[in-house]
């Protein structure tokens, strides 16, 4: 199969910022575009749970936080082996968290092979974001003295942008209905897959700003971000077959554990864990993981997926 | 028109510690102060301010002397040894020397 | 009836800034979004007016004129009760004056059920920006001996940006026509339901922000901003019904009268009237009018109309 | 033929800087809208390209090429007669280049009139953005002591924003193909227009900008200005018979040859030839050779065009 | 490399006195004058910024001592009643002194 | 609390002289350096930033004299005969002297 043509996008802005291109956008068409994936994003999922939802769904939440717990012990425990705790602590927040635009990619992934999914995947999207970031914290802390902020670390983690965006997405498109979010499907609907392609160009463009910063971490950041997207994809495999979710869905959580935040991560490790090195976290994460997952690993996931599911 | 001595204090650094620090800045005894985004580089590389995250920001803040090194020391003590931020403080003259 | 979405949208926004989210979109964003709204407005009057336009609709500008002009008066009686000279001049200026926005989410109910609406209500959102402005600033200096700026004056009001926009937008869809404007209509006309919705969550954010600045303002004007779009929208009903308007156009009508100004006000009160506290007439004006016109309002006068037309 | 509605949009602009509105769009829109026409030009000829392209497109890219160097020094032949080296040659390097957004109001004139054009010409459009930028830093320096830096203006002139974006497109469209590209299209197709008369408006208020800077640089700017693209339009013209291409094909190559670069070249010669005053360059290309093609130039051209292949 | 003494005034204020300030300044005898976009917080509260008339701007303008008194006193009396406003001067040295 | 006097070097320019100006700070022995954004006017008319090659630039470089004094020099001979630019030193405090 070929290339899906966003990807192209990603390699386009890849190529730029690495040759050097003055090509640049503007940051708040970044913001924009983000505020639109989210919503859009939400509003698909909550039309979709207001026609199929089943109370099975809040058990299937639950076991995807806790997915999400184990995920960023497991990536702590490999990170330890060579980096100190800060460092560690907070990469292994980015590994247990997920990103929205991989997200995305996997389900225009399936969308182009005409396979469904379950609506609730935009719920796990929504919940894998945070468990994450509260455990990142307290294994940097672990054992000092010093009193953790709880307070401001559940605001951030409950409130912050991406999470009151999906979540506010799902309840009106809930709330409204097919019907009702109709007049505003030629944006959230016919638009988001172009859109999607530039926001793809200009992760490429970010991308490359990392990969500088690759040489300077070592072979060791690589490497993690390499194997453990692979590792933990498998995992999100058996957990959606144990969890009985089609094969679309499937793919959707294996795509979401092996993807790692590049934006709600850094920024709350930055504030929260401010003995760890950000260029460390953000160059195995947007430098490494995101360019593998998109180019390899989405289609590499889909091939277990099959299999498992033949 | 006479003009009051005061110092300026300028801070650079991380625009994720913008709320924190006037947050800071308030407890400390400045009454007011002035933000502007901005870019750099330093000994902690260049932050080309592409993400909202990622760019610095630039802080003023008009007041005695005594606030200033309060607010200097603050900066020293929490912010220095981990985030990218210089600080620097010189002498200007206000209009209204009760307001700062 | 349920609730339509785009005002889903606007309590999203409300609440992430009620719950001290970190939700901000970029104000380039809330720029274009608006620049498009009014554009858009303005071309769909246009291409409507080129249809069934008659030479009458000039004599009836001339009365929403008259009727913006008296509204202000009223408002600055009722205000001076309790505010001084500056204050109750700026804030009926505010009240005397037009929300765009307003205007949209009640276009949006009436599109929602399929009701028409005479083209010439385009033409009464331009002119009933600016007579209140005038008016204000007026009343605010009656008596002094400082000599008023007119020219200054007269070009802030005729050549506001919302007005250049508007009546731009007019001009362009009267020259233009259905056919000429057709090819734009991917924008301008499919995408104007759900770039409202997007502006509405902007406008929850901004909302919410001046609602920190009511407490500080006492009753009185809580009260004004509840009651006077009620009185507002009943004489505006009035009139559509003795201009011979059709009752989707007396909603129009009745809205206009009883939305107030958060911008092009604002911006003018603050260089022709500095005396005066913008805070007081924002935090009316953006922190209860414009909730109330849109959650409750917008719905009340459509029953008050249909009883009229009935 | 009534005008494009897109050349209202400039003329709104054009009307609104005059008259001293304070309209203004903010510049990041402007950057998006401009990374958005290039992106969407690009595919548009990519996906042509990949159903119609023949080898023989190598051999007229580099006629084009040609052209667009022999056209830089007509220019500064003629400039050199009234104005010093450096600003004759960084004049010359603006007209010798071309205009994208001049170029898409061509496009869009042939596609009201249901009139196809071989898909080569965005290719030429990027292509004879650079040599004329190269062409012009040549001519400034011939003589002079002073080495050139070769690798800094190749890199600017080879991996310029427009550049990038523009090829970018066009290797995406043409690696995707028609089907490919199907689910972008509701942005990159259906919006074109619509978003172009966006960007026509922003252009008329940079042009309007302009139009004061031309009274300071006399007559001979604007008479040159005005018949320098009449005569590069002619030339196109007759390079494009020579070549073979259909009428369309011949408008859109006398559109180029005909318009003026107002962003590429005066950012490179700001850079390259500092000595040259750049507000002589940008008033007789942004404030008379652009208002002249899109209003007068393009129907004119298209009139030449029918003559000559009646 | 001599730099000649002149005096920085910088003037934090809102957004919609952009255009009347540059206007005054200018008639007072400033011959440049920069503006930056900015936010900040004082005794009329915090000016986010979000909205384009809701914001700060900086200004700062290089001139004589007499000029930057002329300025000063402007402000004070037309601006600082009724906007919010600081003002503060400094010393400076500068390249080309005819400039200024 | 002791500050430690450095120099603070201000260049306000044309946007588009940001990369190669960067490229010579840190050449002329800069240790950092600072970038926002500004409009402004002076002798070569307004620089309204509406584009993103017209608006200006503020550089800040706080630094030693003998830098200063080497980034003024060259300014004022690559870049002061051609593009709109001004320049400016003043005194400073800054907290941890080896930085600079
Ligand atoms: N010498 C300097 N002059 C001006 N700004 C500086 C200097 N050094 C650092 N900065 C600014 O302060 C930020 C943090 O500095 P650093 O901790 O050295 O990376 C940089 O990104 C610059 O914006
Ligand atoms: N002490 C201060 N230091 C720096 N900036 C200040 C200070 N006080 C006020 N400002 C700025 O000046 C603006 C107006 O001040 P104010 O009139 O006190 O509200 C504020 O929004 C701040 O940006
Ligand atoms: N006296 C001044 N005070 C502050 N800024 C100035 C002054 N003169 C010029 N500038 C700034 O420097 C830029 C270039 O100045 P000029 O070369 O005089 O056009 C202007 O666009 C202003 O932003
Ligand atoms: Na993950
Ligand atoms: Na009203
Ligand atoms: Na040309």
């Amino acid at each position: 199969m070929t290339l899906d043509p966003v990807v192209l996008f990603f390699l386009l802005g890849l190529f730029a910022a690495l040759a050097r291109s003055d090509l640049k956008l503007p940051p708040a068409l970044y913001e924009t575009l983000s505020v639109f994936l989210l919503l859009a994003i939400g509003l698909k999922g909550g039309v979709a749970l207001a026609k199929t939802g089943s109370p099975q769904v809040l058990l299937q939440v639950l076991l995807v936080i806790l997915l999400g717990t184990l995920l960023t012990l497991l990536a702590f425990a490999v990170l330890r082996w060579r980096l100190n705790r800060a460092d560690a602590a907070a990469t292994a927040a980015h590994y247990g968290s997920v990103s929205v635009v991989t997200f995305a990619v996997a389900a225009s992934f399936l969308a182009r092979q005409g396979i469904e999914a379950e609506p609730q995947l935009t719920l796990f999207l929504a919940v894998m974001e945070m468990p994450a970031l509260v455990v990142g914290v307290l294994l940097a802390r672990l054992g000092e003295r010093q009193q953790l902020r709880w307070g401001q670390l559940a605001h951030e983690v409950f409130l912050g942008k991406s999470m009151v965006l999906l979540l506010g997405g799902l309840v009106i498109g809930w709330l409204a209905g097919p019907a009702g979010i109709g007049s505003l499907s030629p944006l959230y609907v016919d638009l988001f897959k172009p859109v999607l392609s530039l926001f793809l160009l200009e992760m490429g463009l970010l991308t490359a700003a990392k990969l500088g910063g690759l040489r300077r971490q070592g072979s060791f950041v690589v490497l993690f971000g390499l194997l453990v997207p692979l590792g933990f994809a498998c995992i999100g495999l058996g957990s959606a077959y144990a969890m009985g979710l089609s094969a679309g869905g499937a793919l959707l959580l294996a795509t979401l554990c092996a993807s790692s935040s590049y934006i709600a991560a850094p920024a709350a490790m930055r504030i929260a864990v401010p003995e760890a090195n950000p260029a460390l976290s953000l160059a195995a994460s947007l430098g490494v993981t995101f360019p593998f997952n998109l180019l390899l690993g989405i289609p590499l996931y889909w091939m277990l997926t099959q299999w498992l599911y033949a | 028109m006479t003009f009051h001595a005061k110092k300026l204090l300028t801070i650079v650094t991380e625009a994720v510690l913008e709320a924190p620090l006037v947050k800071v800045l308030q407890q400390l005894g400045a009454h007011g102060y002035t933000v502007s985004d901005a870019r750099g580089g330093g000994s902690h590389g260049v932050q080309g301010g592409g993400w909202s995250f990622e760019g610095n920001i630039r802080v003023d803040v008009v007041c005695d002397a005594a606030v200033a090194e309060a607010i200097a020391a603050h900066c020293q003590q929490a912010y220095l040894p981990h985030y990218g931020l210089i600080l620097y403080v010189s002498d200007v003259g206000v209009l209204r020397a009760d307001k700062f």
